[in-house]
């Protein structure tokens, strides 16, 4: 599978997560793209961590307002119906469990729920930004990620290496290959990819893996 | 009721060695025209507490590139690779702090309180060396506040009295990092009469701004 | 989207024995429709938790003299006797907070704090029970977060997203509380259709309301 | 002396005290009164705890606003360049230092500072509203107090005795009598009452009281 694919897979599965009504942050990167793929008849709401709720599409080309962007600092639009608040605000909705779901990626995640997904130490230290804060605070926390590194390996361990993002806090994993929810010391296969078998996921999984009695097919047609 | 000075009048008054607060999120909301003549002048040894360091050759970068910081507290350094090389190689001290926390602790410093207890970042190196309280079986990290000898804000409109408006995100950080410096400076688009700003509409009350001047507009 | 619903619709949200938060400073943005109905109805065992309470047959004043309420948590009784009377004859618990502290309380609750650190009460009796934390010599004390199962507020003007605006000095506690309780029913003068409201003028996002009622505008 | 002499006095001492350009919180009753005696030329912010900036004075009859109030619930008016806010962000503004000078009265105020203002235990517990945290917030605490209590009792004590405000934040009390400073363990007297001797003060003030070597008159004036 290529990147591009396995991006289109993941996005479009967490897509189905969302329910009408649901507030949902997005991470950056291939959380974004998931916005493209909600269902018809499913209203989100969208919430920037930098400072607003109801962040609609992108702009039309020469449309873009530099007073106006996502937290990835790209240039949005609010929908009619939005709200502009200042970062303390922000965080107090994040924070205070006022975020339905929030959509993020990472370096690692494991059978606990422990995310790390902000550093590689003494290699990448881009910074938290407000990840801590939407992983403690969302009521929902889905994971969007490749099942394993560019070099194969797994990303979906039995406990992270990487320092943590938080602890105990991730309820859903998202890969090209399955849905997996967690069962502290397990992540329970729920769906997977139609072309590979269990054994072939486990291959690839450090994670202790148990697979769901109702275990069915992901959806991975576009 | 705030002195209107020029851009390089206004930025005389950061010292180096000075702790200075900075507004916006990535180039949003950001005071560039304070941020490119303080790099300009060549100020040297600056605390900069900031959500970001903007991108290399804008905004707060000008800062980084220009050898002007020696420490920063931060969410995120991700977007300027000269803060990580920096970082690395020992010439810049930086602090992390999730985004949350950073704003709540110079909420804090603004509002007169020592601190907050944040579930955020428990379990993580973001705890390391700071007080854990318990509280109803939940875990905490105690926060504590952050003040600034200097603020450099920006916002869309003011009045004379120094109340200012915000324009969409570029609110972000600005309007709590100025109730949390000795002297706050506010970048603006536009000064209007005492008047013209609905007292309800108000986001940062003038009491709060000691310097106004005028940047470019955004939204033209 | 919030429901919109009747007074008395509204009102059968809240149970005997729910802890309540109610908006309002005196008879100033209090939600006196909902109060009005809730003290008729005749709820019982509240534990209210309000700036005040208000005067004597009036918003708050309503139901303490309903005998609707066991608990109270306020910075302010000296408007209504009834309540000082019943707090003296053993009938009324009060909790007595400092205003400042009142109102982080219940922002701590709306925004996942555990509490902060305030100056304020230290060396009175506000601070008998509570823990003191001394940071750089200053010595504060630990309050701890207020949530709510209901909030009852007041706003001026919704949309039906439930974006609420508020007028002159009629916001007070409203914003806070609206954040910090399970069921959030706000009683508004006008409710207009979305895209009405100005998304830079929202004072309290729509997603934090669960009922819409329509009170008595106070403005003619 | 009639009450409404002392309060006259007292706040119109009170407002010498203000200088341009000052944020200033003016408690109920007597520190209200304040307001009418602020010198020509002085332009002060008057702060509501209740919510705004730029408190204006009383609306014509009939033009009350029930959206308008000051802290003690009256309406009054909001000039140009005021500013609304929700309790929160006022405290922020009191709490954070951002009050220049407090205003306010006591049951009784002591020698090293401390200020009872609250309660008086069995008998009538109004509450502390925004007292506690105006005075320890404010960057000046002027207290206006008449000197006694109705029965004649000091109110200007060695150490108060009924339960505290706060702790060592009282800068000056002016009373019908004078002005006092404070000296840990000590009010010093600044200015006196024209027609009373420094021993007649003294023998109404508990506190240890020692007179400024620039003791003058007070205006008592209208």
């Amino acid at each position: 599978m290529n990147d591009e694919l396995k991006r289109m897979i993941i996005a479009r599965r967490i897509a189905e997560e969302l329910s009408d009504g649901d507030v949902v942050n997005l991470g950056i990167g291939l959380p974004t793209m998931v916005a493209r793929y909600i269902p018809p008849g499913i209203n989100i709401i969208l919430q920037s961590e930098n400072g607003f709720l109801g962040l609609g599409p992108d702009p039309a080309p020469g449309e873009e307002d530099p007073d106006l962007v996502n937290a990835g600092g790209k240039p949005v639009t609010v929908l009619p119906g939005g709200a502009f608040f200042d970062s303390a605000d922000s965080f107090a909705i994040i924070r205070g469990g006022h975020v339905d779901v929030t959509i993020l990626g990472a370096l690692e995640v494991d059978s606990w729920g422990n995310l790390a997904s902000w550093m590689v130490p003494g290699k990448m230290v881009p910074g938290m930004g407000g990840a801590m804060d939407l992983v403690v605070g969302a009521k929902r926390v889905i994971v969007g990620t490749s099942h394993t590194t560019k070099n194969g390996e797994p990303k979906l361990l039995k406990e992270c290496r990487l320092p943590l993002t938080a602890v105990c806090e991730v309820d859903l994993v998202v890969t090209e290959l399955g849905v997996f929810s967690i069962k502290p010391g397990t992540m329970i296969l729920l769906e997977k990819h139609p072309n590979y078998t269990v054994d072939e996921i486990r291959a690839v999984t450090e994670a202790p893996l148990k697979v769901s009695p109702q275990l069915k097919d992901m959806v991975v047609q576009a | 009721m705030p002195k209107v000075l020029s851009v390089p009048e206004a930025v005389r008054q950061v010292m180096d060695g000075s702790t200075v607060m900075i507004g916006g999120f990535l180039s949003c909301g950001a005071p560039h025209e304070l941020l490119a003549e303080l790099a300009h002048r060549g100020v040297r040894n600056l605390t900069v507490i900031a959500n970001d360091t903007g991108v290399q050759g804008d905004g707060i970068g000008l800062l980084i590139s220009a050898d002007a910081v020696t420490n920063l507290i931060t969410s995120h350094i991700g977007t300027n690779p000269e803060t990580g090389r920096r970082m690395i190689a020992g010439q810049l001290n930086v602090e992390l702090v999730p985004q949350g926390t950073l704003v709540e602790r110079i909420r804090c410093g603004g509002a007169g309180l020592g601190g907050v207890l944040t579930p955020t970042g428990v379990g993580t190196i973001v705890a390391e060396g700071k007080e854990e309280i318990t509280l109803n079986g939940r875990t905490y990290l105690l926060e504590t506040a952050l003040r600034a000898d200097v603020a450099l804000i920006k916002a869309w409109k003011a009045d004379r009295r120094g109340n200012l408006v915000y324009r969409k995100s570029a609110r972000n950080f600005n309007p709590i990092m100025a109730m949390a410096a000795d002297l706050v400076i506010a970048e603006v688009e536009e000064i209007v009469e005492v008047g013209e700003i609905d007292p309800d509409q108000v986001v940062t009350p003038g009491i709060f701004i000691d310097v106004l001047t005028r940047g470019v507009k955004t939204d033209e």
